[in-house]
């Protein structure tokens, strides 16, 4: 299934493991963190409407 | 002289006065009162200008105002005289004299602003109003560093402007010897969106987002 | 506005930095890129255009948080705003009183450095040129950067971060008008170019920095 | 209704909401048919044999980058014209994605480059251009993260976004000028799309669509995240005065 990269390859394939590489460490880093604001946001909705009562 | 309708103002992108209104007639010294925090620096730089009110108008030309705050704008390697005469340039006058004597720095004239005390720095702040030749003087605790002498002639300095047709709002605590309205900020304080109050952009949740279950 | 320019070059003198902080900065790179490459002469008329122009940059670059900070600092700036003084001027005033206390020493002392590096005397001219034609542009961006980071505690590396790609163009036309000059070319094209962009930032960078001083200043 | 209504944080939290899964699929297809196509179902190019497969990421990721930093611009124009706080927060968000796309295209075309021209790094005017790219990208952010108002910071950045557009069109035109003066021109263009075949036109055109659809993608769910942390923040200021 591999396509014969020849004497390439070694350049073929380091760019798409770094291309993707970066997109998936920025895709993880966006998810991270918003996962980690939308906790803390939900923390400090419910402690004002807490305060609210 | 200065109107105020109806002003609100925030710091750090939260309202924290709301509803301010007063007017400030020619000879007349407004002086604001209130605890730490609620807002009085913040009120004075939105009438000076420095600041976009939240709400409400500011009715005063703006060629009219002096603003002094806690810094002065000091030069240390300057002279009293220089650094006077710089600001004096600024605002296209030339004469430095009155106001020296005013603040009582004639034998200081020549002295780099770095060899000054506190005190005898903030004098020649105050000096600086009036070299402005504006008739509004916005001034921000402006006795801080004073000793009992220099506060008493700041006193008859703002008398004297007072008298002269020019009109004062000050914050401050302290007694200045002066005629003066006193305004109190405490029941100006900016009130929870909940309750009435200016709800800044994101004051607002976001209520049930359907997708936020998914990202 | 004459007022702003004397007391700016007055405080640029009498605190001593500034104005010879600069040249000695410009001389040391001078000095040290030769013990750095070896001191054949080829190589170093060869680099020369470009490390009295990366040099000139660097030099300029040092002094430029002097432009508003300390103005910041002492409450200068918050009186300036409300002053009758437009804000846009007094930013080009300042940024010419940096010219003048950085840049235009260094187009002066640049001759003196370009023949310890070897760098061909039918360059010598147009060095000079460049330099007096260019620095004013690096002045006004650098008081673009400056009264962007105004507000930033320790900003001095993010003014640097922001700055030198603004200078690139610059930089570009300007080592490019001393190179060609030093080959015997034509420099009309770079050096058209380079006045240009001084021509340009100078009628357009003042109504942005006097913006961006405004902004930085308000703390609502 | 007007357009400008998905500027209200609630709106567009909504909107972006019911948005996002959607264009996360196309992101998703369009990626993976575009680039599973171009690796494994494309034959080498005659000259320059299997390398070709990077064009699949180097010329979308270049474009997105680009066109990242004209968003930016818009977006920073709406902010100073309109005072929308989405759309300044939007800019924000959208800088690591430009950043990110900037990295890929240097790197895939720095790889790329030492096969064809026999160096890692060539001071192409393209390559160039793009390191100088990345460093306004760098300013950028970090200039959004120094300051600690956010809304000066929205104010500066879109500022220095203004500026810094006029001067990266200038450094573009500066450095095309440049070497011309040192070499003659890369031997080898970059833009294929005049020489290119149809082989590779389709599978090309598939990856762009799919660049597009992530850029918007990470830009709807990274500004999401910012409008939540602005109010995060409006919250604990209010409990700090309350």
């Amino acid at each position: 299934m591999m396509p014969e990269l020849g004497k390439y390859a070694g350049v073929v394939l380091s760019s798409w493991g770094l291309s993707i590489g970066l997109i998936a460490a920025l895709l993880a880093l966006t998810l991270w963190r918003g996962r980690k604001i939308k906790r803390a946001l939900a923390e400090a909705e419910a402690r004002a409407a807490e305060a609210r009562r | 002289m200065l109107r105020v309708i109806d002003l609100a103002c925030a710091r750090g992108g939260v309202p924290v006065l709301e509803s301010v209104a007063f007017t400030l007639a020619p000879g007349e010294a407004l002086v604001l009162r209130g605890p730490n925090g609620i807002g009085k620096t913040t009120l004075l730089r939105t009438v000076a200008g420095l600041q976009v009110p939240l709400a409400g108008r500011i009715e005063a030309k703006p060629d009219r105002i002096a603003y002094a705050a806690h810094a002065d704008g000091i030069k240390a390697t300057l002279s009293v005289a220089e650094n006077l005469g710089f600001w004096a340039a600024v605002h296209g006058q030339s004469d430095i004299g009155p106001a020296v004597a005013a603040m009582n720095l004639s034998a200081l004239v020549n002295r780099p602003a770095a060899n000054l005390s506190a005190g005898q720095k903030r004098r020649l702040g105050l000096a600086r109003l009036m070299v402005t030749g504006r008739p509004v003087w916005v001034l921000d605790e402006p006795t801080v560093s004073l000793d009992l002498a220099s506060v008493a002639l700041f006193g008859r300095a703002v008398a004297a402007h007072l008298a002269g047709g020019g009109s004062a709002l000050i914050a401050t605590h302290i007694d200045l010897g002066i005629e003066a309205r006193v305004l109190d900020l405490t029941p100006f304080r900016a009130r929870p969106p909940g309750q009435g109050g200016i709800a800044t952009a994101f004051d607002g949740g976001f209520g049930d987002d359907a997708a936020g279950a998914f990202l | 506005m004459i007022a702003l320019l004397i007391r700016d070059l007055k405080l640029a003198f009498r605190s001593g930095g500034g104005f010879g902080l600069g040249l000695a900065f410009f001389l040391l790179v001078a000095v040290l890129v030769p013990l750095g490459v070896g001191p054949q002469g080829g190589t170093l008329a060869r680099i020369a255009p470009g490390i009295l122009w990366i040099g000139a940059l660097l030099a300029c670059l040092l002094s430029l948080d002097r432009i508003f900070a300390l103005d910041f600092e002492d409450g200068t700036l918050e009186i300036l705003i409300p002053s009758p003084l437009p804000l846009e001027g007094a930013v080009a005033v300042k940024a010419l009183a940096h010219w003048l206390t950085t840049g235009l020493p260094l187009a002066v002392a640049a001759p003196v450095l370009a023949v310890l590096l070897h760098l061909p005397a039918s360059g010598l001219p147009w060095l000079v040129a460049s330099l007096a034609i260019g620095t004013p542009a690096l002045s006004m961006i650098g008081a673009f950067g400056a009264a962007l980071t105004v507000g930033v505690k320790r900003g001095g590396l993010l003014l640097s971060l922001l700055v030198l790609p603004l200078y690139v163009p610059s930089l570009i036309f300007g080592a490019e008008v001393v190179r060609r000059g030093a080959e015997g070319m034509a420099v009309g094209t770079p050096l058209a170019f380079l006045a240009a962009i001084t021509l340009g930032s100078a009628a357009s960078l003042p109504f942005a920095a006097a913006a961006a001083l405004r902004m930085s200043l308000r703390q609502g | 209704m007007s357009l400008w209504e998905y500027a209200n944080p609630k709106k567009f939290m909504q909107t972006s909401g019911a948005v996002l899964p959607w264009v996360a699929g196309l992101a998703a297809i369009c990626l993976g048919t575009g680039l599973i196509w171009g690796f494994f179902f494309t034959p080498d190019d005659y000259r320059q044999g299997s390398t070709v497969r990077i064009i699949y990421l180097h010329v979308p990721a270049a474009m997105m980058a680009i066109n990242a930093w004209a968003m930016m611009l818009v977006a920073s124009l709406i902010w100073l014209i309109r005072r929308h706080h989405v759309s300044a927060l939007a800019a924000r968000a959208a800088a690591p994605v430009g950043l990110t796309f900037t990295l890929i295209a240097l790197a895939t075309g720095a790889l790329w480059g030492a096969p064809m021209w026999g160096t890692w790094w060539e001071w192409d005017p393209r390559l160039t251009s793009f390191l100088i790219l990345a460093l306004f990208y760098l300013g950028y952010i970090a200039l959004w993260q120094a300051v600690e108002n956010p809304d000066t910071a929205a104010d500066l950045t879109s500022i220095l976004c203004m500026v810094g557009s006029v001067f990266a069109v200038l450094s573009r035109y500066a450095v095309n000028f440049w070497n011309q003066g040192l070499h003659q021109g890369a031997s080898l263009s970059l833009d294929q799309r005049e020489n290119i075949s149809n082989v590779f036109w389709l599978p090309l055109v598939i990856s762009i669509a799919g660049f597009v659809a992530l850029f918007v993608t990470l830009v709807l769910l990274r500004t999401r995240t910012e409008i939540r942390a602005r109010r995060l923040s409006a919250l604990i200021a209010r409990e700090r005065l309350a």
